[in-house]
């Protein structure tokens, strides 16, 4: 099947898909924290865009409530919070670089490719745009644990955790026309909480230990010394 | 019938501990009383007295400790009532308690080998009962409560007994560890000193490890059958090579308990720490508990019995004889003394179990029941000589306030009775004739030299060797025991302890002795009775008897026919008295010789001899320290202070002397050290940063995911 | 009637012991050009002792003066077990030759403990040694006996003589083996040269000496005795097992005064070897017993290893 | 059914009624008498489910059957019994200056936010709600951990925080995978997450989507039941929490994520008819097992201490799911119960203990029994029943494991004997120098509730020796249910 032959709508998916992707690169070679914070705005942008399409393409209204969420939270409040939290700890000038951005980078591409490699047994039960979008929201849910792993600061572990959550989204979404509404409104509700216990968190380890750098939070563990 | 017999003992064993814990419950019982006072105010007078008068404040702690073992006593005296019954009748009882797992309740086999293991405990319980309520009125109420000495007491006796009954691997384990935990309470009663503890850590380690490979061992039969009762387990069809396996787990498991070498070491740890009556019954029961499960294990459970198992078996008991007489004979501790010889009785009885084994399989029942009968008789005997001695040490203690027997002496004439009750402890482990540890001595070494009719050269000329071993333990055994009883009892006392010591005051505490050393000189005099009642279990285990074809009966004792070997103690006993009688009436017919006079001993005409100059401990056993060197590790030394403008001139000299066993450094260190590595190393994967975490969890993920693809 | 003979045979072994360390003395005084005392010598010396008053240390408690009655009444009971004269004794039957170890560990243990009983450095030394090599010599004696009691596949003494009188004269490796091992464990029981010299009064080298240093009297008349029973004993075993020949095996009084003659002579040239075997070699230091006795241990294991390997081996 | 609303309203009720009332001197004595009435409600439900066998709610929103009903009784149960532990306890914490009437206020309200959430993780029978709770539960809790406010509270509940959420996020990726095959059998809608129907169903699933469903779900429930190497935050949050938080997560928490991944698991070998899902498990579970009993030797702190305990103990019964025969099933259930009894009474003392010697270091905690003995005893039989001696349950559970691994897979046997012994080692060198010995200069008894402790023993002790008809036959339909067979 080529991209030709498929209509519209698929091809906005993946075309959407495509684009989450990349933002998920982008950020984890992302050095700067405002402008971390900036890719993630735009990647829940994309979420957001992809949510309506495919509540205007089924005409199933409980998604463009989804939407709406997603939009309001991942958009605007959570880079909102963050972006404050930055500019209070005075840390939008620093640079952060990463030890090895090639190695991670190379390693962001073969995750890609593992998503799809993981994904191939199912290859001959599903159409190509649920592969896509599910192997697409795999990666994106690995590459976002890769860059909590690879950046030291609480605020790009808290981009990190919600664009996975942004992966998981995704597939929710394009792979299964959205989950029922209970559920979607007791993630969201979840993930509003945790962006509340997030900013709380922020107030307490910035008292705590004068930094944001969780590489500090080291107090806890088993190694001899 | 009987089986409630069995039952009443353990419950009221059982009743005997929760009795205890009422020790601090005076406040309540005060306020109980008064609240029946209060409601039945025309209750019979002379109930409201009695309660009245054992509510006492006073008398209340004692009234109560000799309830407890009042209680204890008579579960004892239960317990011998149904271990006779059971004997005799040859009746193998089958019963079902509800309680258990829901689809398999606890099941209960009362025979003749529970049985016989029930009259051993029956009559060490008893003798500790009378024993104990004078013993534990030295501990002060505050440090070492009564509660938890009787509530533990009781439920070790009962586990002891559960175990004696249990017909299904899951009653047999809970009764196991509960003997195994509640030993543990008591092994660490006194715990304010940290060897105490340490002890008792040690003990409770090894038990669980025991247990752990008797429940494997259980698994394996279990794997092969349906289901965990033994009746399942017996039919389990096993190959050669996993009946191996479980003879070899159960040996694991409950030759921990059992103390074989080399995994006796929490033995001398532990006994000396306990209570005095309860090293007793650990030392003098509970081992035979762990015997009773390798032979219903080996004899019952897996009942084809190969004789490669009886070679290990007398290899391991013969190694343990010996290392334990050996070890025993160097310490200066006499409840760890003890202990050690336990160890080496021990494996008296294990190496005639394995002689039994291996004829067994060669095709000889009857020689097999004869081993067998020599291993459960010494087991026996075990139990009345080594409880009889603990109890002394522990009268000892409770006198002299002392362990170490280079701090006695000179006893014998301050504490006439508790002497002579010692004595003949002594004399039954050392197997002398006429007392009861000679007696299956003997039947150990008549099993050993029927090795003749065994087909095969190695077995044929491995047996002989074992028994000389056996030979070597008895002797060292006797040798040993010279050195505790001369140098606790005769001399003259080597310290202030001991020199101010007296006879015990309450002469109940005499009484748990004098039983068992009554039955130490009957048993050894008339062994009939007992190998009578031993040969109704090797009926119902191996299915033979012993032969027992001498023509006077009850007088001989000819195991296997007149013609080979035979022992009369009533005759040697006559013997004796002819003899000894006809020479101390000859020699003190004349009046005039007959007074003895009292000098003082020579002393070379130096003057002024000392207790000082007294051969101690460490020098009685130096020729033996010197011959078996190797045996342990020594470290000894004399260290000199000197003094003068030159140094030259001694002026104190110290002896340092300090025995260890060899398995500590070459089998327990290293798996201490072992796990504290491992422990280290797998520390290190928790580093404290959030990202290494991170990363665990990521790398997990695309590891699962790659497996699942 | 057979009871009866037991019982003289045994009172036959206790009178003549004394007789047997009389002569033991003669012999080893003429090879070394003393004067030998009166055979009968022990006699007086044991009649002597029994006239005179103990002298008992103060210190010393009941063990100490009962010791003496046990170790004689347990040695005669030893003796009686074994055959001096006649085989098929019931009092055979009543305690076989482990009993008869048996017997012999008892009267040790309350010797031993007798030693100890007074306090001194000399008694502690005397049972330290004792219950030393007799540890070490137990276990060499019973691999000698169980050599015995294997080939004739009994341990009963009496029994075990008439097979080998009923064998013939069978040359057994095994039985050479033996033999020498429980002559030197005999050396070693019996206090002889070269483990210990029964006539030596020098502390550092006294064994059985120091342990009875205390006794007097009566007491050491006992002892004394007792240990000239043993020396006896030991002697009538070696001779008895090993070369039967001449022992009774009814109870005719003219076979019962051949067997009595017989085991006289033969009792008689024992003791020349022994005297001879003491004249000719020095005693040990103390510590080289343990070589001394390991060795008897290892003939005795030979000695059963041939037997099972050479004479029995199916 | 009204019971299982009852059960959901009442902590609801509290949570609001703590956060909008404030804290007062009776709230701990409030917050028992609401968690008595939650019990009440569940022994309600469990009545109804013992009459009535399993109910599932009109709107199918609501699941009881005997698998979660025996947990939601149990939960109920433990929390009673921590809230009665938890009013003097939290007073005491309060008098020392630790704590302030505002995070008490928290503190309550969470603890009744936390029930909630474990409620219906339990009763629903919505797969999607049962993650959202498990969420949910996560974000009541991760306050809690902090509430001290130390350095290293915060680092704990930070680190709580970021593992388990990040772990959640993949069984949501794992709830969405179900979802799609789901869809893909055109059972699509509001149904499809429903797992009675999904259960009825479950052979028409797609089994690769759904095995890759269930690593994903293992992967997030695991970190929640602190499988290694997910399990990095479960000591550091139970170290630095107050101990009653400690006592419900380790009693609760875990052993509802387990109960999570089980549900799931029977989906998932409905579908596969093959044991890949038991397999991840036994190998996730041994791991944590053998590598906790490791651990346990190394601590210093004893809550720490416990915690590790209960990795160890979650292993063993993550495996024992894993291995699937009916003994081994019945086996877990029961473990599942007796180790939140044991456990959460084993906090109970430890955090009196602490409290007696100032602190929760265990070279600073001695001589126990000679203190204040009911406390030391307490810890010291908790600790030989959670070391699994007999006659105590967990015998019981570690027996029947033991037998069905040797039964099933003979060669691992000697891998678990060998961490139940180094396990038992680790925790008595610890335990008896705590207990044992002579107490330190001007140690003093502190006030403590310990009938907890007594009944939760007691309960387990009972489970030992025997195991109540009803009980029995709810482990043995449960059994049923997850294995496919009866036990024995």
């Amino acid at each position: 099947m080529t991209l030709s032959t498929m209509d519209f709508y698929t091809q906005a998916i993946l075309s959407l898909a495509a684009l989450i992707g990349l933002t998920s690169f982008l950020m984890l070679g992302q050095g700067r924290l405002l402008r971390l914070i900036f890719i993630f705005a735009l990647q829940g942008f994309l979420l957001t865009l992809t949510t309506a399409l495919v509540a205007y393409s089924l005409d199933n209204p409980h998604l463009y409530i989804s939407a709406a969420l997603t939009l309001a939270l991942k958009v605007i409040f959570i880079p909102w919070m963050l972006r404050k939290e930055v500019i209070k700890m005075n840390m939008h000038r620093d640079v952060q670089a990463l030890t090895n951005k090639t190695a991670v980078m190379m390693g962001g591409a073969s995750l890609m490719v593992f998503s799809y490699y993981v994904l191939h047994p199912i290859v001959h039960t599903t159409t190509t745009v649920m592969l896509n979008a599910l192997a697409v929201s795999l990666s994106v849910v690995l590459l976002g644990m890769l860059l909590m792993i690879a950046h030291r600061q609480a605020v790009a572990h808290v981009v990190g955790f919600m664009s996975v959550e942004n992966g998981l989204f995704f597939a929710a979404i394009v792979a299964t026309n959205g989950m029922p509404m209970v559920v979607e409104l007791g993630v969201a509700f979840d993930v509003l909480v945790a962006a509340v216990l997030f900013g709380i968190f922020f107030l307490h380890i910035r008292t705590s230990i004068d930094s944001l750098d969780v590489d500090l939070l080291n107090r806890l563990h088993e190694v001899d010394k | 019938m009987i089986i409630v017999l069995a039952y009443c003992a353990v419950l009221l064993s059982f009743a005997s501990g929760l009795l205890a814990l009422l020790m601090n419950q005076q406040s309540h019982l005060l306020a109980a009383n008064q609240f029946i006072v209060d409601k039945y105010p025309n209750l019979a007078k002379p109930l409201q007295n009695l309660l009245h008068y054992s509510l006492d404040v006073h008398r209340f702690p004692v009234l109560l400790r000799q309830a407890v073992f009042i209680l204890l006593g008579l579960s004892g005296v239960f317990a011998v009532l149904a271990g006779l019954s059971v004997l005799l009748t040859q009746a193998v009882i089958l019963d079902q308690i509800p309680l258990g797992l829901p689809w398999l309740p606890w099941h209960v086999r009362f025979d003749a080998l529970s049985g016989f293991f029930f009259l051993m405990i029956g009559i060490a319980v008893s003798a500790v009962s009378l024993y104990g309520p004078s013993y534990v009125n030295a501990y002060d109420e505050r440090h070492h409560p009564f509660a938890v000495l009787g509530l533990f007491t009781g439920l070790f006796v009962a586990g002891m007994l559960l175990v004696l009954l249990a017909n299904d691997a899951f009653m047999f384990m809970i009764a196991w560890e509960l003997m195994s935990v509640a030993s543990y309470f008591l092994v660490a009663f006194q715990h304010e000193n940290p060897a105490n503890r340490r002890a008792a850590f040690l003990y409770l380690l090894m038990a669980e490890v025991g247990a752990l490979a008797i429940i494997l061992a259980f698994g394996v039969l279990a794997s092969f059958a349906d289901g965990f009762t033994f009746d399942a387990l017996r039919n389990a069809p096993l190959s050669n090579l996993w009946a191996s396996i479980a003879f070899g787990l159960a040996l694991l498991g409950f030759g921990m308990k059992v103390g074989i070498f080399p995994v006796h070491v929490w033995l001398p740890e532990a006994h000396p720490v306990a209570p005095s009556h309860i090293s007793a019954l650990m030392s003098g029961v509970m081992l035979k508990v762990a015997l009773y499960g390798l032979i219903r294990f080996c004899f019952d459970l897996l009942g084809n019995v190969q004789w490669q198992w009886g070679v290990v078996l007398v290899v391991l008991g013969t190694i343990s004889a010996l290392g334990g007489i050996l070890y025993a004979m160097m310490q200066s501790n006499l409840k760890r003394l003890l202990a050690y010889s336990s160890v080496e009785n021990v494996g008296i009885m294990i190496m005639t179990l394995g002689l039994a084994m291996i004829f067994l399989d060669s095709g000889f029942p009857q020689l097999a029941a004869l081993g067998f009968l020599a291993a459960l008789f010494h087991a026996f005997n075990h139990a009345l000589f080594k409880n009889l001695l603990f109890l002394g040490a522990g009268i000892l203690h409770h006198q002299t306030h002392e362990l170490n027997i280079d701090h006695m002496g000179g006893l014998i004439k301050k504490m006439p009775h508790t002497s002579l009750l010692f004595l003949v402890g002594c004399m039954s482990i050392s197997s002398l004739p006429l007392f009861n540890g000679f007696v299956s001595e003997w039947l150990a070494f008549q099993t050993a030299l029927q090795a003749d009719v065994l087909d095969n050269g190695i077995l044929r000329s491995l047996i002989p060797v074992a028994a000389a071993a056996l030979a070597l333990t008895a002797a060292l055994g006797a040798a040993c025991f010279v050195k505790v009883y001369g140098m606790i009892f005769l001399g003259q006392s080597r310290s202030h302890h001991s020199e101010k010591a007296h006879e015990v005051g309450d002469k109940t505490m005499l009484a748990g002795p004098i039983l068992l050393a009554v039955l130490c000189f009957l048993i050894g005099v008339f062994p009939g009775a007992i190998i009578n009642l031993i040969d109704s279990v090797s009926l119902q285990l191996i299915g033979q008897t012993m032969p027992n074809d001498s023509t006077l009966g009850w007088l001989w004792l000819a195991p296997v026919s007149a013609q080979q070997a035979s022992y009369s103690p009533p005759l040697v006993l006559v013997g004796v008295l002819v003899a000894g009688g006809a020479t101390f009436w000859y020699l003190r017919r004349n009046p005039e010789t007959k007074t003895m006079r009292r000098s003082a001993t020579w002393d070379c005409g130096f003057g002024g001899i000392n207790a000082r100059m007294q051969y101690n401990c460490s020098a009685f056993t130096m020729p033996f320290r010197r011959i078996f060197a190797n045996v342990w590790l020594i470290d000894e030394r004399i260290d000199k202070t000197m003094k003068g403008a030159m140094q030259q001139d001694v002026a104190a000299v110290s002896h340092h002397l300090q025995i260890e066993d060899h398995t500590w450094g070459r089998l327990y260190q290293p798996i201490e050290r072992g796990v504290n590595n491992l422990a280290r190393l797998i520390g290190r994967i928790q580093t404290g940063n959030i990202r290494t975490y991170l990363g665990y969890s990521f790398v997990t993920l695309l590891l699962m995911l790659w497996v699942i693809s | 009637m057979n009871w009866l003979i037991a019982a003289l045979q045994t009172a036959l072994f206790v009178l003549l012991a004394p007789l047997l360390a009389g002569w033991l003395k003669c012999c080893k005084c003429a090879l070394q050009n003393r004067k030998a005392p009166s055979v009968l010598q022990p006699y007086r010396d044991l009649l002597k002792l029994t006239r005179k008053n103990p002298v008992v240390a103060e210190q010393a408690s009941w063990v100490f003066t009962r010791t003496p009655y046990i170790v004689f009444s347990m040695t005669v009971l030893a003796a009686s077990v074994v055959p001096l004269i006649a085989v098929d004794l019931p009092t055979s039957a009543s305690a076989d030759v482990i009993v008869m170890v048996g017997f012999f560990a008892f009267a040790r243990f309350f010797l031993a403990l007798a030693g100890l009983d007074i306090g001194t450095a000399f008694g502690g030394m005397g049972s330290s040694r004792e219950m030393t090599i007799s540890s070490l010599a137990e276990p060499a004696m019973l691999m000698a006996v169980f050599t015995l009691a294997m080939a004739e596949s009994t341990t009963n003494l009496s029994v075990a003589i008439s097979h080998v009188l009923n064998d013939g004269l069978l040359l057994r490796p095994s039985f050479l083996f033996a033999l020498y091992a429980l002559i030197l464990v005999a050396v070693a029981e019996t206090g002889r040269i070269p483990v210990d010299n029964p006539t030596t009064h020098l502390e550092l080298t006294m064994i059985h000496e120091a342990m009875i240093l205390e006794y007097s009297g009566r007491h050491l008349a006992l002892i004394e005795w007792a240990s000239q029973i043993k020396l006896m004993l030991y002697g009538t075993l070696i001779v008895n097992i090993f070369l039967p020949w001449g022992i009774a095996e009814n109870f005719t009084s003219s076979a019962l005064l051949y067997g009595l003659l017989i085991i006289v002579a033969k009792l008689a040239a024992l003791a020349i070897v022994l005297a001879l075997s003491e004249t000719l070699l020095a005693k040990m230091r103390l510590f080289r017993v343990q070589e001394y006795l390991s060795f008897a241990y290892l003939l005795g294991l030979l000695g059963l290893l041939s037997h099972i390997i050479l004479e029995a081996s199916r | 059914m009204i019971a299982a609303y009852f059960i959901l309203l009442i902590p609801l009720f509290g949570i609001v009624f703590f956060a909008f009332l404030g804290h007062s001197e009776n709230t701990g004595r409030f917050n028992v008498w609401l968690n008595v009435a939650s019990f009440i409600a569940t022994l309600w439900l469990a009545i109804n489910v013992l009459n009535g066998g399993t109910l599932l709610s009109e709107d199918k929103a609501f699941l009881i059957d005997p698998f979660n009903v025996y947990l939601i009784v149990l939960t109920a149960f433990v929390g009673m019994t921590t809230s009665v532990f938890s009013a003097p306890y939290m007073a005491h914490e309060k008098e020392l200056g630790k704590l302030n009437d505002a995070r008490l206020k928290l503190y309550y309200s969470m603890f009744q936010g936390f029930m909630l959430a474990m409620y219906l993780v339990l009763t629903t029978n919505n797969i999607g709600v049962m993650w959202v709770a498990m969420e949910g539960a996560t974000l009541a809790t991760v306050l809690l951990v902090s509430l001290y406010r130390t350095p290293e509270s915060i680092e704990a509940a930070w680190k709580y925080f970021i593992l388990c959420g990040v772990g959640i996020a993949q069984a949501l990726f794992g709830t969405i995978l179900l979802y799609y095959a789901a869809v893909q059998i055109g059972d699509g809608g509001d149904n499809a997450l429903l797992w009675s129907v999904l259960f009825d169903h479950a052979d028409k699933l797609n089994p690769e989507i759904l095995e890759l469903a269930f690593v994903f779900l293992l992967m997030g429930y695991g970190t929640k039941i602190g499988l290694v190497p997910l399990h990095n935050w479960l000591p550091d949050a139970h170290s630095e929490g107050p101990t009653p938080m400690s006592a419900i997560l380790s009693g609760l928490l875990l052993n509802d994520a387990l109960y999570a991944v089980v549900r799931n698991k029977m989906l998932v070998d409905g579908a596969t008819h093959s044991q890949i899902a038991g397999y991840l498990m036994m190998g996730f579970g041994l791991l944590s097992f053998l590598v906790a009993v490791f651990f346990l030797h190394r601590q210093k702190d004893i809550k720490r201490l416990f915690s590790y305990s209960s990795i160890e103990h979650m292993g063993l019964m993550t495996f024992a799911f894993g291995i699937g025969g009916a003994n081994a099933t019945f086996a877990a259930l029961l473990h599942m119960t007796v180790h939140s009894l044991t456990k959460s009474a084993i906090f109970v003392t430890v955090g009196h203990a602490a409290q007696v010697a100032g602190t929760q270091s265990m070279e600073g905690i001695r001589g126990l029994i000679k203190t204040q003995p009911k406390i030391g005893w307490g810890l010291l039989i908790g600790t030989v029943a959670i070391a699994g001696f007999p006659p105590f349950g967990v015998f019981t559970s570690e027996f029947l494991v033991l037998l069905a691994t040797m039964h099933s897979y003979p060669w691992l046997t000697p891998l678990l004997l060998l961490g139940i012994g180094i396990a038992f080692a680790g925790l008595f060198r610890h335990i008896q120098a705590m207990v044992f010995g002579e107490k330190p200069e001007g140690q003093l008894p502190v006030k403590a509730n310990l009938f907890p402790v007594m009944v939760h023993l007691a309960l387990v002790l009972w489970l030992g020796l025997a195991i109540p008809g009803f009980l029995a036959h709810w482990f043995s339909q449960a059994t049923l249910l997850i294995s496919g067979s009866a036990p024995l």
